[in-house]
């Protein structure tokens, strides 16, 4: 008769498992149930029926067009983040002098937070920064070019703060994959276009789209640059401003909750939507780890 | 019992609704937060008071943070049962989101006798008092804008007029700025001051009572290149020449040209029939706090309104005047302050303050209508433009 | 297939940041040559194979292709298959694209790369296969594919570094044979690196024996086997048995030495300078139990420890001078049997101990063995 | 018989400088070219944010009027900077620390384990990162103050270990994958229990991982303004509560002072990094580089 | 040493996630036993292992200490020593320190501890090496390491998970080598696991085969070697010649047997009926080439490949009724050459071909080669 601890072990159950628990307990108490308060708050607003606040949302094309606003600025701007990252990354694959300089560089701006990021661009590409003066002082434009206080302040702030984190996962998975294919193709005859386009990328496109989902979810809920370097009112009213608003200005928190449950349930969708096009490329292991 | 929802009652952690001694039993520490910048004003007076009088406040100590999360902290603790705030320093936002919220504790009419000092309020700051209610007890007072800034230098003569400001916008565009109205006291003001200025049909009301003023700021927005996140950045700005005039108040006039951030030659001008839109910063009390707590901050507050302390809000200019009693002159004033004033003040603002009218802001809801509609319609109409 | 009469080695090197991996390589390869580099890990074939194939540019000499100088050009201007030793294969690819992928590299018709894929396929019998992702492969099945994707597109050179060393030994034996197989049946020129000396031996037609970046010997298998070029490459090629000795008369290519205490008679490899200090090799094979006993390089020992082999037995025994000895034998002894043991002349070499740097001129083995006497 | 091959054969011995690039050119040049061109960009944008800090005045020019370092000396005492920092760099520690603790171990069951419900719990941690705080943030403080756990710097950390422990685990979990298993086995079969392998064994050779992943956690920890905001009492504010002070508190603040307290804010994270860095190659920040040797 | 004097696998079995990796594994170990755990990868052996040492739990089955069941102890609680496929040595540590690490985790005095590792590291003779890395280390270094941190604390059982399987071939031998004078000098019971027969019929009292979870023969090396209990275990015991065929008499342990046109003569091996499907089953060395020429089991065949193999050839050839045939011969044969092959009766075994699986009823070795004549 094999011994009840046999049994459980045979689906993997055995006292390693403990080891989960610490974070379980930790996640549940202090965000499962919160977040579900949360949840439930969305449904109990200030007045009218259960969804009368998803409604109010939808019903209202201003405060609807954020969705719309925040996707503007995230996609590409994740997108942007994680296709940077890959040639570059590409780069710094193999040994050369001040790799570790320049990968030292590449990470540096995680440090530099929202403020001092968001006061930069107002500095450098302000209308009497840096950036215009040079343009103007080379004759390249006649009057300053306004590149903050609307989408493209906002836009910059989320390439300098996202780029980093892409750069990271990209060369991280980049090193994941053995290089001994890519001289596999070579010895067949693909020149490093084609070696790039037929046997790294499609490898690479899993780590893309997880890299792209997390760069994603940081853009996504791009807040205070939207307000420090955007147009707050206009373009880049992102939809956690919105929430902000309901939250902290109309202190309205089971609309709040209704526009935060939105913001995550569009974020979710979108990671759906990446993570089913990741599943139709190769997934398996890629021979660089272990 | 394991986590219940977060607004159950909990365990009260004191005596927190039965009667309030004069005299706490015991010294008490005092937590102060300040969601309006107001310390500047007033730390002086507190720490005054707590060195004077340890027996009633042992320690205090001092955080800051923006408004608009205090309430939900506030919340947090109310409703855990476990308030450690004792005195909140905030303007009228702050105070108006406490209120609808239930936040605060009820001083008036309760305690109006323990708070001598508010029977010499300068007319003005009664009127900002009244707007308060019962829960807020105003602590200092300013008359705010509206009024334009700019450098003689590169503006020799400002508009006077809203049509001559309308006009002088078409003929520079770009040139004139103010930032977000709920982002900026002085946006916020201008706002709240046009009314008065176009001659609307209810200053109070702006979802009704404002088509003037929306058509006045849908049209001046025309020659308006953007509306900057602070004003801050409006003062940046006309100091190094992208914009020529901008909005501002009697404080934000003073305070940066003290700063050194706006040239000292810049000049304010008004514009005609406009009356002050005043503002004011308001000590406030979170229910759930002790009973020993309570009589210690009223102590503070009646020490706070007494007209020796009341001159240090003069500071450099900040809330320019600054003092809400009557009868505090500049000269009771620390030397730094007097310093200051004489270098960065105008002398033509005791004329203009005693010579026009003094409204009270927005209460808070009309005034979240107001943000709202502003940014519907003005800030976001700039994308619409193109 | 841009066929070649001859491809040369001139002086190949390669350095990797001041430390030598290969040294002044020179070697020619005649169309349809099957060449094996072989040598202990760590030696420098990997060096050599990838500085043949483009993937590691040289720091010195150059590579020939009859009269076209080739190292210059990049790997996927060289028209070499290679087959590596982790397969490499693409694993997001098919059976049929992974083989199908030097052909597209190609541009060739559609109709041409498809037959030649099936034949490839065919070739190396995966018919059943060519839909699975390599993954889903076992070790053997893939090695196959790595195969079938080097020649498919009939490369001038195949070159493969240790294709069989991750298999099995019942599979490592059926891939060798397999291996043999398409070298002939394609006739295709083959470089192989391997550091199992009996894969080289019963694959190559020529062998090229590396220790540490510098050629030791190229011979054929039998030449390797027989006549190794110095006691390093004897010790590689299965001579168990070094003792280190002196040279006590020298007579044509007979060498008479002393080794711990006893008197051995070998066939000198190399010049022998007479009391000079040399080193005296034999295979554990070549070492008779109960021979004749008129023969000389007779002795007398003790079985130690003896282990089955199937239809041999390898035993080890001690000399009643103490050397320890290594023999393989049909017969069946035990652990305490006094035997006699005897050594073909012929088969027992003897070599000039090669003194240029300390560690070198001890042969480990001797060191060990005397060491596990304790 | 071939024998070793000693004759060179007669012709011009091959030069060596000529050396043989293995990837196009052009491409090279583009990515490092726009490498250049963000990181001068990038420059731009922090130099401006520091000289401004440290300007007197700086109106319509390329440079400010003077220099002073007043700016600094201000914020250094209105926000009491010094507790400030203390109070951040504690909460660090312990939040990394904290969140490494708990992480870790439920990293390694994810990495090495399959059992019944594992996408789920994937699922649960994966969702703090997503949500934004403001979904759960006063609900959490609730309960943190219900349980006296807020409003000192307990309640700052545990609220700032929500998306922290869920954190270490997704980026820790790669880490543990690349650990041979047998290297475990190997310590167990020497007689080590869980602890032992885990304390003498996993932990040594997980470093760069937990540096990479502190470091995360880190920028992350000192960086968040809601849940710390939300649980912080009087003396455990963190830099990030000042610095959101400076820049959105209503009143008047010179744009110089908020530089500086950015350049403060940034000067700390970098401090952080830069230590950290001196023990982790960046390049393994994430992931053992396996190191292609043509380049 | 918390010794015993028998180990019990009683039915011990696991499964990952319905498969069946190890069915009922009966087994008992004498103390001072060397046993080795055979077949091809992914048979079980690994599983089998680790399910002894506590790494793996087993979904069914126990396992005895004498009277003492420790199937429920962790690994830390057995007090096995393991040497890993990789060596899975401590990187972080000294060899030093790896090698002390069990005696520190039972916690010995100081003094005590460094005795004994000195001890072990005087033992695999790593005394200049005490202070280095285990990436500072050879692989043959590596590996005496991982072998005297097993043996330190003197484990009541060392288990070793194909230890030899990243070495060299020349490495190997001398590792194996090794292993076996540590077995023999300090009695240590050992299980050992391995894919190369050579290895285990070498080194171990018993040899256990397992073949896709199942136990195929227990015995000595000698009864494998020449007694394989079915045709898969002959298979991979170096049987390379299997044919189908069809008995056509069985006359006590002799079985006359058609195949593919020949008649052979066989000893039987388990129940045979007459008339049934049998695989008849030869290793290469036992089919002599040009042999006395009235023996039975005779026919003539034509080379088609050799390999030089040193002292022997190894080589296919092909019957006069097309059946390709594995020898090793000493004569020196080349392609081409047409000669008489002759196989002992005695060394002929006739087993039942097992039809229960389709796919296993099928010897791959007769339908690969027939396949490879296109
Ligand atoms: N990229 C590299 N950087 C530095 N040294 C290297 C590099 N590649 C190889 N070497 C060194 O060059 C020498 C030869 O290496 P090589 O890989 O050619 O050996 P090998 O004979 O193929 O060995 P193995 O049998 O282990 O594969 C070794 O000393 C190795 O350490
Ligand atoms: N963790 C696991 N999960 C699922 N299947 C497993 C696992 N470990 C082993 N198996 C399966 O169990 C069977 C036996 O594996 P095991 O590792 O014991 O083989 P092995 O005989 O050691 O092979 P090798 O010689 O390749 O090491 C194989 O089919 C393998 O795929
Ligand atoms: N006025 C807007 C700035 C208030 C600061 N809030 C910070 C939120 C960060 N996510
Ligand atoms: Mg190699
Ligand atoms: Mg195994």
């Amino acid at each position: 008769m094999a011994h009840w601890q046999h049994r459980l072990a045979e689906r993997g159950i055995d006292r390693q498992l403990w080891l989960l628990v610490p974070a379980l307990v930790f996640v549940i108490a202090l965000f499962l149930y919160p977040f579900f308060y949360g949840l439930t708050l969305s449904f109990q607003p200030t007045d009218g029926g259960p969804f009368s606040d998803y409604a109010r949302f939808f019903s209202d094309s201003y405060e609807r067009g954020t969705i719309w606003i925040t996707l503007r600025i995230a996609l590409p701007a994740a997108l942007l983040n994680v296709l940077a990252a890959v040639p570059i990354a590409y780069r710094m694959r193999g040994r050369f002098r001040g790799k570790r300089l320049v990968t030292t560089l590449l990470v540096v701006p995680i440090t530099l937070g929202t403020v001092l990021t968001a006061q930069g661009l107002l500095n450098f590409l302000g209308p009497t920064g840096w950036f215009n003066r040079i343009l103007l002082a080379t004759n390249l434009v006649d009057e300053p070019v306004r590149l903050t206080h609307n989408y493209w302040g906002v836009f910059f702030s989320l390439v300098i703060t996202g780029f980093p984190f892409a750069f990271l996962l990209v060369l991280s998975y980049l090193s994941g994959i053995d290089p001994t294919l890519e001289r596999a193709a070579a010895t067949l005859g693909a020149d490093w276009r084609r070696r790039f386009t037929r046997i790294t990328l499609p490898l690479l496109m899993p780590g893309l789209a997880t890299t792209f989902c997390l760069t994603f979810v940081l853009a996504f809920s791009v807040f205070p640059s939207a307000v420090l370097v955007g147009n707050p009112a206009g373009e880049t009213r992102v939809i956690s401003l919105a929430a902000y608003q309901a939250a902290y200005e109309q202190y309205d928190y089971p609309y709040a909750s209704a526009i935060a449950m939105i913001m995550g349930f569009v974020e979710l969708v979108v990671i759906a939507l990446v993570l089913a096009a990741r599943s139709r490329f190769y997934t398996g292991s890629t021979g660089g780890k272990g | 019992v394991g986590c219940g929802a977060p607004d159950s009652p909990g365990k009260s952690s004191g005596d927190t609704t039965g009667e309030v001694p004069e005299r706490p039993g015991r010294a008490v520490t005092l937590n102060v937060l300040d969601v309006a910048g107001n310390l500047q004003l007033t730390q002086g007076m507190i720490d005054e008071f707590v060195s004077k009088n340890s027996g009633v406040i042992s320690r205090v100590t001092y955080s800051k943070a923006p408004a608009p999360e205090l309430a939900g902290k506030i919340k947090a603790q109310q409703g855990a049962d476990r308030v450690d705030i004792g005195l909140v320093l905030t303007g009228v936002d702050g105070l108006a989101a406490g209120i609808e919220q239930g936040l605060w504790l009820d001083v008036l009419p309760k305690f109006q006798d323990r708070l001598g000092g508010m029977r010499n309020y300068l007319q003005p700051a009664a009127a900002m008092q009244q707007l308060a209610g019962n829960a807020g007890v105003t602590v200092t007072y300013y008359p705010s804008g509206p009024l334009l800034e700019y450098l003689p230098s590169r503006l020799p003569t400002p508009p006077t007029s809203a049509e001559a400001l309308l006009a002088w916008a078409k003929g520079n565009p770009k040139k004139f700025q103010y930032a977000r109205p709920a982002n900026s006291g002085p946006g916020r003001t201008f706002l709240m001051g046009l009314p008065y200025i176009l001659g609307d049909t209810n200053p109070k009301d702006p979802t009704a009572g404002w088509d003037k003023t929306w058509a006045f700021l849908k049209e001046l927005g025309r020659y308006v290149d953007y509306y900057p996140s602070g004003t801050a950045e409006t003062m940046k700005n006309l100091a190094n020449g992208t914009a020529h005039l901008i909005v501002s108040t009697t404080g934000w006039d003073i305070n940066p040209r003290v700063l050194g951030t706006v040239p000292k030659d810049a000049r304010i001008a008004t514009l005609d029939g406009f009356h002050w839109v005043t503002d004011a910063h308001y000590a406030v009390l979170p229910k759930g706090i002790s009973t020993d707590t309570q009589a210690a901050v009223l102590a503070l507050l009646a020490f706070m309104l007494t007209p020796e302390q009341q001159a240090k809000a003069y500071d450099e200019g900040y809330f320019y005047p600054g003092p809400a009693v009557k009868d505090v002159g500049l000269s009771s004033a620390p030397q730094k302050s007097q310093d200051a004033i004489r270098e960065f003040g105008r002398p033509e603002y005791d004329a203009l303050i005693a010579g026009n009218p003094t409204e009270v802001p927005l209460d808070a809801k009309s005034l979240v209508a107001a943000f709202n509609r502003w940014d519907r319609e003005i800030g976001g109409g700039k994308v619409k433009q193109g | 297939m841009s066929a070649f009469s001859q491809l040369r080695l001139d002086g190949v090197s390669r350095r990797f940041g001041g430390q030598d991996a290969l040294t002044e390589l020179d070697l020619t390869i005649e169309a349809g040559e099957f060449i094996a580099l072989l040598g202990p890990s760590g030696c420098g074939k990997s060096t050599a194979l990838n500085c043949l194939a483009g993937l590691l540019p040289l720091t010195q000499g150059s590579i020939w292709q009859d009269e076209r100088r080739i190292d210059t050009l990049p790997p996927e201007r060289r028209d070499f298959g290679m087959v590596f030793q982790s397969y490499a294969l693409f694993p997001h690819l098919t059976v049929r694209a992974n083989i199908a992928f030097g052909l597209r590299m190609r541009r060739l018709p559609k109709e041409e790369t498809r037959r030649r894929t099936e034949e490839a396929v065919r070739l190396v019998r995966l018919e059943d296969h060519v839909d699975k992702l390599p993954g889903q492969l076992s070790g053997g099945q893939q090695q196959r594919v790595a195969i079938a994707r080097a020649v498919v597109f009939e490369p001038s050179l195949v070159l493969m570094d240790e294709p069989l060393s991750n298999l099995d030994a019942k599979l490592r034996l059926e891939m060798r044979t397999e291996i043999r197989r398409l070298h002939q049946s394609l006739g295709l020129t083959t470089v192989y690196v391997t550091h199992d000396q009996e894969e080289a031996l019963s694959l190559a037609d020529r062998l090229v024996v590396l220790r540490e970046g510098r050629v030791q010997q190229i011979g054929s298998p039998r030449e390797l086997h027989t006549r190794p070029a110095n006691w390093h490459v004897a010790d590689f090629m299965g001579y168990r048995n070094l003792w280190r000795g002196r040279v006590e008369q020298v007579d044509g290519t007979r060498a008479t030495v002393e080794s711990s205490g006893h008197r051995l008679l070998g066939e000198v490899i190399g010049d022998l300078p007479a009391r000079s200090d040399v080193v005296v090799a034999v295979r554990p094979e070549d070492v008779r139990v109960d021979g004749p006993g008129e023969t000389p390089n007779t002795m007398s020992a003790a079985i130690e420890v003896v282990e089955y082999q199937g239809r041999e037995l390898a035993a080890e025994a001690r000399t009643d001078t103490g050397q320890l000895l290594h023999l393989r034998t049909e017969q069946r002894v035990a652990p305490g049997d006094q035997v006699k043991l005897s050594m073909d002349p012929q088969r027992l070499l003897v070599f000039p101990a090669d003194a240029t740097r300390e560690t070198d001129a001890r042969p480990d083995r001797l060191a060990d063995t005397s060491g596990a006497t304790r | 018989m071939a024998t070793i091959t000693r004759a060179r054969p007669a012709r011009p011995p091959a030069t060596t400088d000529r050396r043989r690039r293995i990837t196009a050119r052009p491409a090279a040049w583009i990515v490092w070219g726009v490498v250049i061109f963000f990181f001068l960009n990038l420059l731009g944008v922090v130099a401006s944010v520091l000289v401004s800090s440290f300007g007197r005045r700086w109106f319509d020019t390329w440079l400010p009027d003077g220099y002073t370092t007043s700016w600094y000396g201000r914020a250094w005492d209105e926000f009491a900077l010094l507790q400030v920092i203390v109070v951040t760099l504690e909460v660090s520690v312990l939040v990394v620390g904290l969140s490494l603790l708990i992480g870790v171990p439920a990293a390694y069951v994810l990495a090495r384990r399959s059992f019944p419900g594992k996408r789920l719990i994937f699922l649960v941690f994966l969702l703090p990162i997503l949500m934004p705080p403001i979904t759960y943030g006063i609900p959490l403080a609730t309960v943190l103050y219900k349980f006296g756990l807020a409003g000192h710097m307990s309640g700052v950390v545990l609220a700032n270990l929500v998306p922290s422990v869920p954190f270490v685990i997704l980026t820790m979990t790669p880490f543990i994958e690349q650990i041979d298993p047998r290297i475990e086995s190997a310590a167990r079969m020497c007689g080590a229990g869980l602890r032992t392998v885990f304390l003498r064994v996993l932990t040594p050779l997980l470093v760069p991982g937990i540096l990479a992943s502190a470091i995360l956690v880190l920028v992350r920890t000192v960086g968040m303004f809601e849940l710390t905001f939300l649980t912080a009492g009087p003396d455990s504010q963190t830099l990030v509560v000042a610095l959101y002070y400076s820049m959105s508190a209503s009143g008047i603040r010179a744009q110089q002072s908020v530089d500086a307290m950015a350049v403060i804010y940034t000067s700390m994270m970098l401090v952080l990094l830069v230590v950290a860095l001196r023990y982790v190659n960046p390049t393994q920040l994430v992931a053992q580089v396996k190191e292609d040797p043509e380049h």
